[in-house]
């Protein structure tokens, strides 16, 4: 009922204002993203007196950016449905010890990287598989598959006698070195991302069983095939996303991709994405948010904030996009 | 008229966003009098007792008990005042256990120093149960319970407050008959005892044996007030449906023939609560299904959708294989005129829900807001929901298109919003219901399934509605109107299906003589 | 009246017929194993002393997701109170009550603020509590200049984490959550809010006053996990969101828990769960499983209990309607 | 110009980063700065900080390999001169780094393998000597001095806690030359992952299996973990021969419930990659570098020795500490023409008592 006041109160406002208070309400998702980026991006600009620009530290900024953007991106589809992935650190470690092996095996890059999105591909399908088969909540499923994911990783680590790692390193040199490369997939990621999610029916369908299974269901949408797909996606993602990540370190530890799977809900929130899916699912979350976060703990050590009050820094901004991105008008219940 | 007024509304008013639900209505309620009250679907009979019982907020003008001012906030304000109802739809929850249900928000009740004393409340739900001879385990859960024992346990928690008002909507039609002639029983001896009932019930001769007097309301408005001996079958009928059938209301021809060309077809198809059902549809014909709540109409829309599962025979389509990726990409230009019936169309199995809509069927649910729409989601997202395969043109989905494709339907429809932006739920009533509409007109689906298409719109939209679908079926489509509404039945369709314990009982075609009394006798 | 305590005792056991099978099933393994180690006196202090903290925290994160509210927070604020609770008492050299009354108020406090934040941005609980975890972390680095608390040091104030108070401890804590569960308005609204808040709400039941009192009473349930804690490990301030874990290494006991609360209820059932986990880890190191193999099993033993739980229930519902 | 790396390395650096006026930054990167190391090794910094021409960036880590080179990354992008790290995490990855950036790069907290080399790299250190066998030594003595007769050992795993092999055949073997008679007998060694209740469970195990046992050497997190693990279980009389240090050891030294406990020399560890750093950055090179320098372990067994050790070691003004700024500018190429890498392990090796000697 409050719903009717506040409309009310809309209609009862001059023309003008109400047609700009529509408008707001109409793209207020939109700008508001960019705000959090924005609001990040400039405190350190002035912070860092403009060195947040320096030709090293973007190049820097890209690098860092590409594990967490195309992971985000990947897992959008997950989100959007309502559901909650918590496993893509284990899955991330397993995927990239599975690539070091073979390509120590003497395989070529491009067999690896094939490796690598089976691998992810096929925890993911096992994750909604169980899912969907026991009717478990996706995200205590996720919860199974980081467990063994990053037992089967610490096991290897502790048993092989020298450490895991790549040891031609020069083979992943287009993972690794290439910037254009690196920008060229993010560019391709986000388009792929952007057209799958907005442009397509998988995004489309996604987006209606995240908010009302059964209509999607009774308008003709195969709501366990549609959430089978938002896997497989974020699986083929993941798996591409780990070979950036093992690019970066050549080595895999039983520490490898741990706390990935936190940094994926912030840089959504960060985005403006309230996680509980849906047709208020935004691409430019993932997109928005992913980059807002390298930027945060970017310009955190480029004005090198003293360590006790980085995380209280960190917590605060987190805080303040939270209050005035998401914050909801009042409902008869408040959202769970 | 010694008896003397428990309850009297003055220029009572309801407002749901903008629809008026109802409007200015003047009404007592005596002591030791059952009263009636009677209208169509949408005339406003629940939303008054929803806001005598405290459940909906009054808009405008007021309550007065025992001629003071009364206005709830609450249930439990009503409670306080003596007032208790039960609800039309299930008023119980899940998970919890019957005792629970029975004194669900009223706990505090048992509470002596913090803590609440669960024995006694089981004690009393007990006692509570008794009243509507319901022997069950009350620390059970009340899922172990049936529908028709849910509504008892509601009934019970009514009564045990010893109500002054009893107000109960809607509810016989889900009892059994035991169910029913107890809750007689109860609100006779309620009478005995001089305290006051409010019935609500579609089924008139139900009401005319049991009430004092009656109640007519139509589109929110307070039409008559019958005394018992008033009653006369007709004439209350008469006020119900107000006007006669004007030709702009429902459709005016009765010309009930159509092509004879069968588009949709039931063979001896037996379902959950369905027994052995027949039918064809003809091609732009209307196909009327009547019965009361629990007849298993409903179900039956939802098996020629495929939406459940066939115990017994088979839903046929008569269209054309669905086709392949490879054809759908040739096909792309000429989509349009996939759809219509060319003669050599062959029978295809409908077996779930993908086939319907790949062969045309489009399903219009009754619970409209929580099957049909996605009230969060935009105007433009849900009308292009079910004609996602349509749009798309080698696997993308332009804005171009879809903007287009919504359009015409905004358009078209005369679908009021502020943009096709603007969010579903905003909506009125009506507007909502024209998207579900938009949805499969859009789709070129030729054979509509509509579940209670007028169910919660304004009488307006009724006729915009009965107007399109007159439209439709000009137009070479073929629909399945499934209705509790008689007069809606016999006003659009060119034939009607009567069913009634999952079963059709009885066919009608399109005539003057058919009126709600014939229809009825074939219901109940 | 008599068949109903049978059918109480019949519920009791049923409730915890579960950990003593886990329990046994090892044991079994062991002796084969010729290990003697699982049926010392140190293995069942270890499993039950331990369970005691694993239920009164699985009963803090329970509270709220019963309400489909997932929270991050249990973990820092147990650090945080902790910490502060403990620092306090020891510098002021005070008792080991007016410390678990500290430690409680502390964490109360952190708790409400959360239920605070939650009510007034009305986002899921899951990123608010994401944000107040960032902030209380930072503090635990700062307090005390983020030298943690090392409370087992102090046997005087440590006491209540030894037997037998510890068990005092968890007969009132089970005993104040049964009987506010059971027993108060706050734990019909909670169970109603839970399966219908709509119906709930327009049947008059206050959700605002409700989140909070939850919280509350979450609050209470941490203060005295700190103390155990506290009392029993080194706390040392958390980062990286580190502390979030917690909710996801107590989320078996929780499922199992709220499984086996069914034949009794939340408290007994959860405790019941607390008791199984911990019989089954334990019994992974007494068999002398790798650590790293051990949080495989666990997985796969999450996903066959729930897929068994799951079953079952559906089969009861289709018995039911 | 940079091209040429000549003896001013300033001029080097100008070309592709700042050359902050306050002289050069060294960028630190540590897990937390909150417990005992982190807390010594940031306090130390800053007394280095007061007196060189330098000032650090102390930089927060997370444990994966991405985070690591992230923060690497960070830093260099932020100016820095070098980097000490605390640990190895993907060492060649992160010499490339520092060399494109021409950042010098430290490694603290342990010794890296001999098949890295990098200009930009001053190596890493021997933390528990050149010779882990000795640390077990010197546990052995105080266990067996205090008499204890049935000895377990808990431990991180190998991969974990690479010289804790070594560590214990020390022990064991120093055991075997104490007690001919082999009246002290020594459990086998009982791996544990890193969590503390892991820990508690496998001395709960020690203790089931050998109910007789009345001592546990803690080599995973001998104060942290083990010590508590043991007064929360149910012999809590069992003494504790520990590896770590934090503030509770001198009351349980006191109480006798600890028998040793040791702990890293930050001061040493510090002040030696700092030394190498720094002279790199003026241009300066030992002659006779090696690649893992080392520096002391301090292990007490007594209360006086704690004492002393909070004393010289961990005092709170850093001048009176294991390294002070003039010992440390002796050894140094660019304060001193002749000083050798070697004098500089001297320094940093000294133990409790010569450091105590000499202040
Ligand atoms: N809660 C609301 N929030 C926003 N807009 C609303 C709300 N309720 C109604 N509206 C808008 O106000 C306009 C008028 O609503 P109203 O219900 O009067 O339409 P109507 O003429 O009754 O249409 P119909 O006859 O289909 O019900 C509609 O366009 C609707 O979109
Ligand atoms: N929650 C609601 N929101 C918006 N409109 C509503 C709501 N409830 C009822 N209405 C509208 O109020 C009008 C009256 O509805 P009401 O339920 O009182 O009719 P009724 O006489 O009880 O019909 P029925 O015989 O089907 O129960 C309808 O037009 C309906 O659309
Ligand atoms: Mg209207
Ligand atoms: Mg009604």
């Amino acid at each position: 009922m409050k719903e009717v006041t506040h409309i009310n109160g809309a209609n009862a406002r001059s023309g003008g204002l109400s047609k700009f208070l529509q408008f707001t309400k109409a793209n207020k998702n939109i700008f508001i993203q960019y705000s959090s980026l924005i609001l990040v991006f400039s405190f350190f600009m002035i912070m860092s007196n403009g060195d947040l620009l320096s030709v090293v530290n973007l190049q820097t900024i890209i690098r860092q950016l590409a594990v967490l953007f195309i992971i985000t991106v990947g897992l959008m589809f997950v989100f959007s449905h309502g559901n909650m992935d918590i496993s893509v650190g284990g899955v991330i470690a397993l995927t990239s010890m599975i690539v070091t092996f073979t390509l120590n095996a003497g395989a070529s890059l491009f067999v690896a990287t094939l490796v690598a999105i089976v691998v992810s591909v096929g925890c993911y399908l096992l994750n909604i598989f169980i899912a969907n088969q026991f009717k478990l909540m996706a995200v205590i499923a996720s919860l199974a598959i980081m467990f063994s994911t990053r037992g089967v990783v610490t096991y290897m680590v502790s048993t092989s006698n020298e450490s895991i790692k790549v040891e031609d390193i020069s083979k992943l040199a287009l993972f690794s070195s290439n910037l254009t490369f690196t920008i060229t997939s993010l560019i391709v990621i986000a388009i792929v991302g952007i057209v799958l999610f907005n442009y397509s029916k998988i995004g489309k369908q996604n987006k209606a069983v995240g908010d009302n299974p059964l209509a999607a269901m009774q308008s003709g949408v195969d709501v366990k095939k549609s959430k089978v797909i938002s896997y497989l996606i974020a699986g083929i993602m993941i798996g591409f996303a780990s070979m950036f990540s093992l690019a970066r370190s050549y080595t895999v530890s039983e520490n490898s991709g741990m706390g990935l799977e936190m940094d994926v809900i912030v840089a959504l929130v960060l985005g403006g994405m309230a996680l509980s899916g849906g047709s208020k699912s935004k691409i430019s979350s993932a997109i928005v948010g992913s980059i807002t976060l390298v930027l945060l703990n970017n310009g955190l050590i480029m004005i090198g904030v003293r360590p006790e009050i980085v995380s209280l820094v960190k917590g605060i901004i987190f805080l303040i996009v939270v209050f005035f991105i998401l914050r909801r008008p009042r409902t008869e219940v408040i959202p769970r | 008229m010694d008896k003397e007024v428990f309850l009297e509304t003055v220029n009572l008013t309801k407002k749901f966003d903008e629809v008026l639900a109802v409007d200015k209505v003047n009404m007592q309620v005596k002591l030791g009098e059952i009263k009636g009250l009677i209208g169509e679907n949408g005339s406003g009979k629940s939303t008054i007792s929803a806001m005598i019982s405290g459940l909906h907020r009054i808009t405008s003008g007021d309550i007065y008990i025992n001629k003071k001012k009364y206005t709830p906030k609450n249930p439990l304000d009503a409670r306080e005042k003596k007032i208790s109802m039960i609800v039309q739809e299930t008023g119980t929850i899940n998970n919890l256990s019957i005792a629970e249900n029975v004194f669900l928000g009223d706990e505090v009740r048992f509470k002596k120093n913090t803590f609440v004393n669960r024995k006694k409340m089981m004690v009393e739900a007990k006692k509570a149960l008794e009243a509507v001879e319901l022997d069950v385990d009350v620390t059970k859960s009340i899922n172990t319970l049936n529908f028709e024992q849910r509504k008892l346990v509601e009934i019970a928690r009514a009564l045990y407050y010893n109500p002054t008002l009893f107000i109960v909507d809607e509810t016989t039609t889900a009892l059994s008959h035991e169910g029913r002639v107890l809750i007689h029983r109860i609100m006779r001896r309620l009478k005995s005892e001089n305290k006051a009932v409010l019935f609500i019930s579609h089924d008139l001769s139900e009401l005319m044996e049991i009430c004092d007097s009656l109640t007519v309301l139509r589109d929110g408005n307070f039409i008559r007030d019958f005394e018992k001996e008033q009653f006369d079958e007709n004439e209350i009928k008469q006020e119900m449906v107000g006007r006669e059938l004007e030709g702009d209301f429902y459709r005016s021809d009765y010309d009930g023939t159509s092509t004879g060309q069968v588009v949709f077809q039931a063979k001896n198809v037996s379902a959950q609560g369905l027994k052995n059902i027949n039918l064809e549809l003809h091609k732009g014909e209307i196909l009327g299904i009547g019965g009361l709540s629990g007849s298993g109409m409903h179900e039956l829309g939802k098996v020629m959708y495929g939406n459940i599962r066939l115990s017994a025979g088979e839903v046929l389509v008569y269209g054309h294989e669905t086709p392949s990726f490879f054809q759908k990409l040739w096909k792309q230009k000429d989509k349009q005129n996939t759809g219509n019936m060319s003669p050599e169309a062959k029978p295809i199995r409908l077996t779930n829900i993908k086939t319907a809509i790949a062969n045309k069927v489009g399903y219009v649910s009754k619970d409209r807001d929580q099957e049909t729409l996605i009230l969060e989601a935009s105007v433009k997202d849900n009308l292009t929901l079910s004609a996602l395969d349509k749009l798309d043109s080698y696997g993308l989905i332009t804005q171009k298109a879809e903007k287009r494709f919504a359009q015409e339907q905004i358009d078209s429809l005369l679908i009021k919003c502020s943009s096709m932006n603007q969010t579903v739920r905003e909506l009125s009533g009506g507007n909502k219901q024209k998207i579900s509409f938009g949805k499969w007109i859009g789709n070129d689906s030729k054979i509509l399934i509509l579940d209670s298409p007028t169910r919660g719109v304004d009488v307006g939209v009724k006729t915009k509605m009965y107007q399109l679908l007159y439209d439709l079926k000009q137009q070479g489509y073929s629909i399945l109107l499934i209705s509790e509404e008689l007069q809606e039945l016999i006003g659009m369709s060119d034939r009607i299906l009567l069913m009634k314990d999952g079963a059709i009982t009885k066919e009608f075609h399109r005539s003057e003589k058919v009126d709600e009394k014939t229809l009825i006798q074939y219901m109940i | 009246m008599k068949q109903n305590i049978g059918d109480y005792v019949k519920n009791i056991v049923k409730t915890f017929i579960f950990p003593f099978m886990v329990y046994g099933i090892i044991l079994a393994i062991t002796l084969i194993a010729g290990e003697s180690g699982y049926m010392s006196a140190g293995a069942f202090d270890r499993i039950i002393r331990s369970s005691v903290l694993t239920t009164i925290i699985a009963y803090a994160i329970a509270l709220p997701l019963s309400g489909g509210r997932w929270d991050f927070a249990p973990g820092i604020i147990i650090i945080l109170s902790g910490i502060i609770g403990s620092n306090l008492a020891i510098q002021n050299d005070l008792g080991p009550i007016s410390l678990l009354m500290i430690t409680i108020a502390v964490a109360v406090v952190l708790s409400l603020l959360e239920g605070l934040v939650y009510i007034l941005v009305r986002v899921p609980t899951i990123i608010v509590s994401l944000g107040v975890v960032m902030v209380y972390e930072a503090l635990s680095g700062i307090v005390f200049n983020g030298s943690g608390a090392q409370l087992f040091m102090y046997p005087n104030l440590s006491i209540l984490a030894k037997s037998p108070y510890i068990y005092g401890i968890l007969m009132v804590v089970m005993l104040f959550f049964y009987y506010i569960l059971t027993y108060t308005k706050f734990g019909f609204d909670t169970k109603s809010l839970s399966v219908n808040p709509r119906l709930a709400v327009s049947m008059g039941v206050k959700e605002n006053r409700n989140i909070m009192i939850t919280y509350l009473v979450v609050g209470l349930l941490l203060g005295v996990a700190a103390v155990l804690n506290a009392s029993t490990v080194l706390v040392t301030p958390a980062n990286n969101l580190a502390s979030t874990t917690l909710m996801f290494s107590s989320m078996a006991p929780v499922l199992v828990g709220l499984y086996l609360a069914k034949f009794s209820n939340m408290a007994l059932g959860i405790f019941s769960g607390a008791l199984a986990m911990n019989a089954f880890s334990y019994g992974m190191v007494v068999l002398g499983i790798n650590g790293s193999l051990q949080t495989i099993v666990l997985g796969a033993f999450i996903v066959f209990f729930m897929a068994y739980t799951v079953r079952s229930e559906r089969a009861a519902e289709q018995v039911a309607v | 110009a940079c091209g040429a790396k000549s003896n001013d390395s300033s001029e080097a650096n100008d070309s592709d980063k700042k050359q902050t006026d306050d002289g050069f930054t060294i960028g630190v990167m540590l897990y937390n700065y909150t417990d005992v190391q982190g807390k010594e090794i940031k306090s130390y910094g800053d007394y280095l900080a007061e007196h060189f021409n330098v000032n650090f960036n102390y930089a927060t880590v997370g444990t994966s390999e991405e985070d690591h080179i992230a923060a690497l990354e960070n830093l260099i992008a932020s100016g820095v001169d070098a980097v000490i790290s605390g640990y190895d995490t993907s060492l060649e990855q992160s010499l490339q780094l520092a060399e494109q950036a021409k950042v010098y790069y430290g490694v603290a907290l342990g010794d890296v393998r001999d098949d890295v080399s990098s200009e930009y790299f001053v190596g890493g250190l021997y933390n528990f000597g050149e010779k882990p066998e000795t640390i077990g030594a010197q546990y052995a003595q105080a266990a067996y001095e205090a008499g204890v007769k049935n000895i377990g050992v808990t431990s991180f795993q190998e991969f974990a806690f690479v010289d804790a092999p070594a560590i214990i055949s020390g022990f064991k073997e120093k055991l075997a030359e104490l007690d001919p008679a082999n009246e002290i007998t020594v459990y086998d060694t009982e791996y544990h992952m890193f969590g503390p209740e892991d820990v508690s469970s496998a001395v709960t195990k020690v203790i089931s299996d050998h109910p007789e046992v009345d001592a546990i050497f803690g080599l995973g997190s001998g104060m942290d973990f083990v010590y508590p693990a043991i007064l929360n279980s149910t012999k809590p009389d069992i003494k504790v021969l520990a590896l770590g240090y934090n503030d509770s050891t001198p009351a349980a030294l006191e109480n006798g419930s600890v028998l040793a406990a040791g702990t890293n020399n930050y001061s040493q560890i510090i002040a030696n990659v700092f030394a190498q750093l720094y002279d790199r950055l003026n241009g300066h090179e030992y002659t006779d570098w090696e690649l893992n320098g080392s520096v002391d372990y301090p292990i007490f067994s007594s209360v006086e020795e704690v004492e002393d050790f909070q004393k010289y070691i961990v005092p709170g003004d850093k001048s009176n500490g294991a390294v002070t700024v003039e010992e440390l500018k002796q050894v140094m190429k660019t304060f001193n023409e002749n000083a050798t890498w070697q004098e500089l392990q001297q320094l940093t090796t000294r133990t409790l008592s010569e450091i105590k000697e000499a202040r």
